[in-house]
């Protein structure tokens, strides 16, 4: 359990950076998921901190020693590797006690840890065979457990998830919390999937191309995201941007390409009229409504998209596309007229020269 | 001149050779030849134990590839009763005067009154010791065995980092054998009894062996494995008091080039009983390779050519004076200019001396190796019952002379 | 073209030419082993099975298949422990490219060297009056060391030379191999926290053990044929002790005897024993690899 | 800094034994350049005055010429035609023959288990029927033995290891066997086959007892080297010194290059 | 374009089978996305179809022809590997054309295709490089690109998008989607993710343990499930089942487990009274309501879990856990009483015993 705080990394393949400068601060016992598009450089991030890639500049400490220069057993890190790094030559089971061997953990200590992890993750009928001999998932559980297994300082995860369907992933992300929770081990967990980064994370560090867009709880990157790229990375379906200029008046309103929205003043208030923004709207905070509700964007359905109990409708507005989430999905066909509202204390303002959210508090 | 009708008959004429100053010094004087007989000679060099397998499967295989083999004595008699090589008369020209060829190397290269190849290195042995050595200790140069067995134990006791004496060890039988045999002869043995039967085993043999072992005790270290360069460069590096050697090496003491012991060196014939063993190597022409007449002729002209009284004479005009073939190159002032008096007085002393001590027969090689070998077994310690060695040596010689018929 | 085809093509010119050249070969010395051919003469007859019976009961036949064996584990063993030591040391200190292959270069320069000129070169080295060796020991109080001449000496000694020529040589092959491993594995073993030789004796080696088993079985067949390293050095002495199957065949065969039928025989012999003890080696170094 | 210590230690033992390891090396060169007298002294002489006589005797040799030659000739060929059956022929044992490919890579290294001396002689008198005694031909035919077995056998585990969805990805784009194998497995494979033909070059560059007896006018070097060493009565040390350090030149020539070849080929090393 | 059928095709490795008897038929033009638990068979089969494993038994036919024992080249089958299988000695460039090159298109008209798929796969700056120097969703979608750059007549796709971030997954669901509407290339799409699954398929083959559970359109499956593990296995959050038994009466109302729940007869005409049975509920089918509404179920919080624009929330009814999904979760913490409901058209019910599903229309 420890801390981990990079401090001005740097990394460049070949003259090349990847990594530009990059500071973070993880407290004890944090759950911190790094995401962002992909190549943005989050496994370079953790190979950095696991120590198998060596920085071009900047310091990383763990637990307050600073571990630049350590070599990565030294770290007590445990890692899973996005291409899962199996020993090829080695049964299941070695390949998940080898660690606890090296630390000379003795036989009857190691067995019945095995036996768990085998047992959560479902591979206790694999653990005879090679991993060539595996399925996909199978040999990402294996990488799973081989950390597991261990109780290090620091856990990193680099997607340890992907290659499993959703049921387990589900039943994993909650053993992984669950572990967490007990063990309050500092961890980082790579991943591309929103969902899990939203129910897993203390807090997200979105990244893009090499540097931290934002980093805050689940609930503030989604609620409050501090730039366009950020709004728009996260949540599916995709936010809809609509340029619009604020108008004079009492309340404040926004209009622009067939719509007119009113906003919280207690969220912008520095929003001066005639300003030009560009707005925020998210489908899944948008529903179906009455032609004569508030905030309401009428359009006609260009196309369905079924998304099991949901569905996202695309919708053409004034000539541009504006999708929304409704569950009466299936009452629509193309072609169709809706009208939909947004309320106010949903609407996203950014700059739309710099992307920086507007939002005051 | 009918001879010349071969003129051009014969494209290549191809030669074994060995790395003797007498085969590479030919090398800017063969297109003399070549012209002579508008042919190509090439002479391929191998090292020695390259040489003799080379030699021996050519001909025993019917290759015949080279039609001028390279023979020295311990193989002479396996190649005459073979039939793989011409009697040196048949194939060399008259001219180029086969009687002149030093009396103890035309011994040597004689299997039954006929003369196979034409001896162009070879000699006898002397004794080489240490004048300085010997002076500090207070020694006279050796007469006898027993003389030189005694000098040779106080000297190594002497306190002057010295050895007393050096030999052979290694096996083979140009090697411990060969040196191993003037003991054995000087003890009166003969190699087979009246039966034709390997007798080495008797007497002689064990009392030899006995004392050979016993001077290796004075001997550098390793000397177990000496094979003759071991033994004359411990010598010549100055390790050795006293050295029973080939008499081709005596000159090498005298190189500033090489040796780090000039002029502290006596040369003289081995002590008495000890006899001479006599060697030559030399060129034959083969029977397999040289089977038509015409390249017979060539290939005995270029032997009586390559072994001649002038080559000999050019190769002293060169400073060569390390092979001498012909008594008449002996007797040349140029050769009296290029070497010691001393030696040369050793060597004369030392040819009456000189005879071909060892058997012969064309399982020689076989059996000397056998003997070889359990001759090094003894000095390295391996074995230490000289007699049933000996014995057991003996039994292999029986069983290999046994296939001769 | 057609999986069949590929496999035709690609299969019979290779293996068909080496099944002829084995098959000649093997005649041949079939034919001479049931002779009693010697250099010496043109004749011969059959003699049946004679030279193998012979053979059964020659006491240097049985030195030298003791020999043999002792001469095989050693180099074998020498060279591959030389070259796993030092691959594994080189792999970890030296990163450079460029040092790297300086060294891979140096380290090839043995092998390249004539087996024949490296053997004189050795037993010069090795002499004990005149060698650097000795005097190196004499510097430090020991010796003079007998290294060719004393008997239980000799064939470390020789086999020494041997393990230094294709030890260093294995050192660069194994040095490539390591370096075309994927590093994903390593990485995993790093922080499983194993140490560096526990990473290669756990895991980089074990993943090389295919490649290994065929190095270790191509010395093998190397070692079977030292003869002109052990001749130069020591002509099979002192006595038979460093008198190996081949250098015997040799001795016998075409340098002192001409006895050829009598080392077809021994060479037959030689073929059978080393078939059958290479195929069980062989078998249990597949399973193990597997 | 501890660690600083033992990693400075490891480097120490390095160099110390990599300078042990090349000490015969370097001795010989040094030796090259050797009088005989500086070489045969009871303390070794590490200051001398150097000479090159040795490497203008070994010059002067026309055999050396020759030697070189006819070893490059038949090495290359050898090498090449052994690459070229055998690097195939291992790939389809690596992939296509499940069941008896194992057998058949073992009975290619079975080829080797004879000493050459039983080969020698049959092969003399078949070469002589044939006419291509003492002929390069008939030296690279008996090499193909040697280079084709040993190509093959240290082949197959190179394929072994290139990985298998690689081939089935190059497959699926309907590369037949052949192109799966000349595109994809071989260049992937490079880098440890370098081992496999080096080795194999090895093998043949040094074979001395075929060489000597199935040729006569065409000797190869490790025959001249043979010779070299026995240049007259006298072991000529300096000579085989510096004929030593000349005969290593060019194999290591040719390696560099394959070296380099393959490195412009495959940039390999870590990621 | 071809259709695809596969005749009770058996595999077994090493005599333990992994397939076992699977008939499956794909139409001309269909998009198909094999969806099932980690190990299930889902490569196998796609591993088959391309030729790459030899069937155990059984005979494929692609377009009408037999090419059990085609080679893969000849099946004109396009394929992304689950392990990207990329060539590691060629630049990304010639990775992606390589089989173009091969069937000797030229080169000006390589060039073009070659940029519009680097463009629409975010490749354009990697073009030179060697894949070992890419991040793994980098090389993944090589992979995809190398596919896509082809014409074949049967798409089969891995998980192609299991190491890309939402955004690129989606906007690549997408143009695989649009692609295929244009191309009509028969597709079998191999995924975790049901949510990809349900927006990209024609149709969903659901496998089990080597066999086919259930094979029908996105709505079938998730609306209409035709057993108990494919209910399970479909839609986040999972399923919540209830044991129940049916009640004597005129409305066809099941009792369990703390709730009386109402079910809809027309669905489920053959439920007799005192049958027992399972109940599948689903969480996103339920919302908070008044307690005096339909179909209520009363619990209180145990765990509120932020899904973005929902949450989900796990309550405690009658000692075991039930949850639902609610967008206004933010103001729920554990120990608050709630009440849910859902209507009676969306529970699923199951035989216990055999687990499939008892709904008749
Ligand atoms: N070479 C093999 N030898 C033995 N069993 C194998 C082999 N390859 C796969 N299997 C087994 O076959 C089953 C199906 O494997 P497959 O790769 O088709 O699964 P999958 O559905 O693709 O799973 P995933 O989603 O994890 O990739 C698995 O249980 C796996 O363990
Ligand atoms: N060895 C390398 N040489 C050059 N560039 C590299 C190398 N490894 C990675 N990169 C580049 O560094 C950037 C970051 O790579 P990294 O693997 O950290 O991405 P990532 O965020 O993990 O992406 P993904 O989600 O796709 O795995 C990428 O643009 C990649 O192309
Ligand atoms: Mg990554
Ligand atoms: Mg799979």
């Amino acid at each position: 359990m420890a801390n981990i705080s990079c401090n001005d990394i740097v990394k460049s393949y070949g003259g090349h950076p990847v990594i530009e400068g990059l500071d973070l601060d993880i407290p004890d016992h944090e759950f911190v998921v790094f995401l962002g598009p992909s190549g943005c450089g989050k496994s370079t991030m953790l190979r950095m901190i696991a120590g198998l890639e060596e920085v071009t500049g900047g310091r990383i400490a763990i637990g307050g020693t600073d571990v630049t220069d350590l070599p990565p057993g030294e770290r007590g890190v445990a890692m899973v590797f996005q291409s899962y790094a199996l020993y090829p030559h080695m049964s299941v089971a070695d390949n998940i006690t080898f660690g606890l061997r090296r630390q000379g953990a003795s036989r009857s200590e190691i067995a019945p840890r095995l036996t768990q992890v085998a047992e959560l993750l479902g591979l206790e009928k694999f653990l005879d065979r090679k991993p060539k001999n595996l399925s996909g998932g199978q040999q990402q559980r294996v990488a799973m457990a081989r950390a597991m297994i261990k109780t290090p300082q620091v856990f990193l995860f680099d997607e340890p998830l992907s290659n499993l369907d959703a049921k387990l992933r589900e039943k994993l992300r909650t053993e992984i919390r669950k572990i967490h929770m007990q063990l309050k081990t500092t961890t980082i967990f790579v991943t591309h999937d929103q969902l899990e980064a939203m129910t897993i994370a203390d807090r997200i560090v979105l990244m893009r191309d090499g540097r931290i867009e934002q980093m805050g709880t689940p609930d503030e990157i989604y609620e409050r995201p501090a730039t366009r790229f950020v709004a728009d990375f996260i949540g599916t379906p995709a936010m809809n941007f609509v340029s619009a200029e604020i108008a004079a008046g009492d309340r404040l309103v926004a209009h622009g390409e067939g719509m007119t929205l009113e906003l919280s003043r207690d969220v912008f208030p520095d929003l001066a009229p005639g300003q030009r923004v560009e707005l925020g709207l998210r489908p899944a905070r948008m529903d179906l409504c009455a032609p004569d509700a508030r905030n309401v964007i009428s359009g006609s359905v260009v196309l369905v998209e079924n998304m099991g109990a949901e569905g996202q409708v695309i919708t053409e507005v004034a000539g541009r596309e504006v999708s929304f989430v409704t569950q009466s999905f299936r009452d629509l066909s193309p072609g169709d007229p809706v009208t939909f509202a947004i309320s106010p204390d949903h609407i996203h303002v950014f700059d739309p020269s710099t992307g920086r959210s507007l939002r005051r508090n | 001149q009918d001879e010349m009708a071969c003129k051009g008959e014969v494209p290549t004429l191809n030669v074994i050779g060995q790395g003797m100053p007498a085969v590479t010094a030919l090398d800017d004087k063969l297109s003399e030849f070549n012209e002579k007989w508008d042919t190509e000679v090439r002479i391929t060099m191998l090292g020695e134990n390259e040489r003799r397998a080379k030699a021996r499967l050519d001909a025993s295989t019917g290759a015949g590839a080279y039609q001028v083999l390279y023979i020295d004595e311990a193989n002479l008699a396996e190649y005459v009763s073979a039939g793989w090589v011409y009697p040196l008369g048949e194939v060399v020209p008259e001219s180029y005067d086969i009687g002149d060829f030093r009396t103890d190397l035309s011994n040597v290269a004689t299997v039954d009154g006929v003369q196979y190849f034409a001896p162009f290195v070879g000699g006898g042995d002397v004794m080489m010791y240490r004048t300085d050595l010997l002076e500090e200790a207070g020694i006279e140069p050796p007469a006898t065995l027993d003389e030189m067995v005694a000098a040779i134990k106080t000297l190594d006791e002497a306190d002057n980092g010295a050895h007393g004496w050096s030999a052979r060890g290694q096996r083979g039988s140009g090697m411990n054998v060969w040196r191993w045999t003037p003991f054995f002869r000087a003890m009166g043995g003969e190699w087979l009894d009246d039966g034709g039967m390997p007798a080495f085993n008797g007497e002689a043999g064990v009392e030899a062996t006995e004392l050979y072992t016993e001077l290796m005790d004075y001997a550098p270290p390793g000397i177990a494995t000496f094979n003759w360069s071991d033994s004359v460069e411990a010598f010549r590096g100055g390790q050795v008091a006293i050295l029973i050697e080939s008499d081709v090496f005596g000159p090498w003491m005298e190189d500033p080039e090489k040796s780090s012991i000039v002029g502290k060196v006596g040369y003289a014939p081995p002590p008495d009983p000890l006899p001479s063993a006599g060697w030559a190597h030399g060129w034959a022409v083969s029977k397999v390779g040289a089977s038509d007449d015409c390249t017979k002729t060539v290939a005995g002209d270029f032997v009586g050519w390559a072994t001649s009284k002038e080559m000999e004479q050019r190769r002293l005009e060169a400073g060569i004076a390390s092979d001498v073939g012909r008594t008449s190159t002996l007797q040349s002032d140029a050769f009296k200019e290029l070497v010691p008096q001393d030696y040369i007085d050793a060597l004369l002393e030392t040819g009456p001396k000189t005879d071909l001590l060892i058997m012969t027969s064309p399982v020689w090689p076989e059996i000397g190796d056998t003997l070889g070998l359990t001759l090094e077994e003894i000095f390295s310690g391996t074995r230490d019952d000289v007699q049933a060695a000996l014995d057991e040596a003996a039994f292999f010689a029986e069983d290999s002379l046994m296939r001769l018929k | 073209m057609t999986r069949k085809r590929f496999v035709t093509l690609t299969l019979v010119p290779a293996i068909g030419l080496l099944a002829t050249l084995a098959l000649v070969s093997i005649a041949g010395a079939v034919w001479f082993a049931v002779m009693n051919r010697t250099l010496r003469s043109p004749d011969y007859d059959f003699v049946g099975a004679y030279n193998f019976l012979r053979l059964l009961r020659d006491r240097r036949f049985f030195n030298a298949l003791e020999i043999s064996a002792i001469w095989e584990a050693v180099t074998v063993a020498g060279t591959l422990a030389l070259a796993v030591f030092l691959a594994v040391l080189i792999f970890e200190t030296v990163k450079k490219p460029l040092y790297r292959n300086l060294i891979c270069f140096a380290f090839l320069v043995p092998v390249l060297l004539p087996r024949v000129a490296a053997a004189f070169i050795w037993r010069f080295l090795y002499s004990p009056s005149l060698g650097v060796l000795n005097y190196l020991c004499g510097l430090v109080g020991i010796g003079p060391v007998e290294f060719l001449a004393d008997p239980s000496l000799a064939l470390i000694s020789v086999a020494a030379v041997d393990i230094w020529q294709w030890g260093l040589f294995f050192t660069v092959i194994l040095l490539k191999l390591l370096e075309t491993l994927p590093r994903d594995p390593i990485e995993a073993a790093m922080l499983d926290n194993a140490r560096t030789w526990e990473i290669h004796a756990f895991v980089t080696l074990p993943m090389l053990k295919g490649p290994l088993i065929s190095l270790a079985l191509v010395k093998a067949v190397e070692s079977l044929r030292s003869f002109d390293l052990i001749f130069v050095m020591t002509g099979g002495g002192p006595g038979t002790a460093t008198e190996t199957l081949d250098l015997y065949a040799y001795q016998m065969g075409i340098n002192m005897g001409g006895r050829i039928s009598y080392a077809s025989a021994m060479s037959l012999l030689l073929l059978v024993v080393t078939t059958v003890a290479f195929t069980i080696i062989w078998k249990a170094g597949k399973k193990w690899a597997s | 800094m501890g660690k600083l210590i033992s990693a400075t230690l490891t480097r120490a033992v390095l160099a110390v034994l990599i300078v042990v390891a090349l000490g015969p090396i370097l001795w010989t060169v040094l030796g090259a350049f050797k009088e005989l007298r500086d070489i045969v002294t009871p303390v070794p002489k590490l200051f001398f005055e150097p000479t090159l006589e040795n490497f203008a005797t070994i010059l002067r040799n026309p055999t050396i010429r020759d030697g070189l030659l006819n070893s490059v000739i038949v090495v290359s060929a050898a090498v090449l035609v052994g690459a070229v059956l055998g690097i195939p022929a291992a790939h389809t044992l690596a992939r296509h023959a499940r069941k008896w490919g194992d057998d058949v890579q073992f009975f290619v290294l079975s080829l080797r288990f004879m000493p050459p001396v039983a080969i020698a002689i049959p092969f003399i008198v078949i070469y002589l029927d044939l006419g291509i005694y003492d002929t390069l031909f008939g030296l690279v035919l008996v090499y193909l033995i040697v280079t084709v077995s040993t190509v093959i056998w240290l082949a197959v585990p190179a394929f072994e290891r290139v990985p298998r969805d690689i081939e089935e990805a190059a497959a699926m784009e309907g590369c037949g066997p052949a192109e799966i194998f000349w595109r994809f497995s071989l260049p992937v494979a490079a880098p440890s086959l370098f081992g496999a033909l080096v080795f194999t070059f090895v093998l043949v560059w040094n074979e001395l007892l075929l060489a000597l007896t199935l040729a006569a006018q065409n000797a190869t070097l490790p025959v001249v080297a043979a010779s070299i060493t026995s240049l007259g009565k006298e072991v000529p040390w300096g000579v085989i010194n510096a004929a030593t350090v000349l005969l290593v030149l060019p194999p290591l020539v040719f390696i560099g290059l394959l070296m380099g070849l393959l490195n412009t080929m495959v940039r390999s090393g870590p990621k």
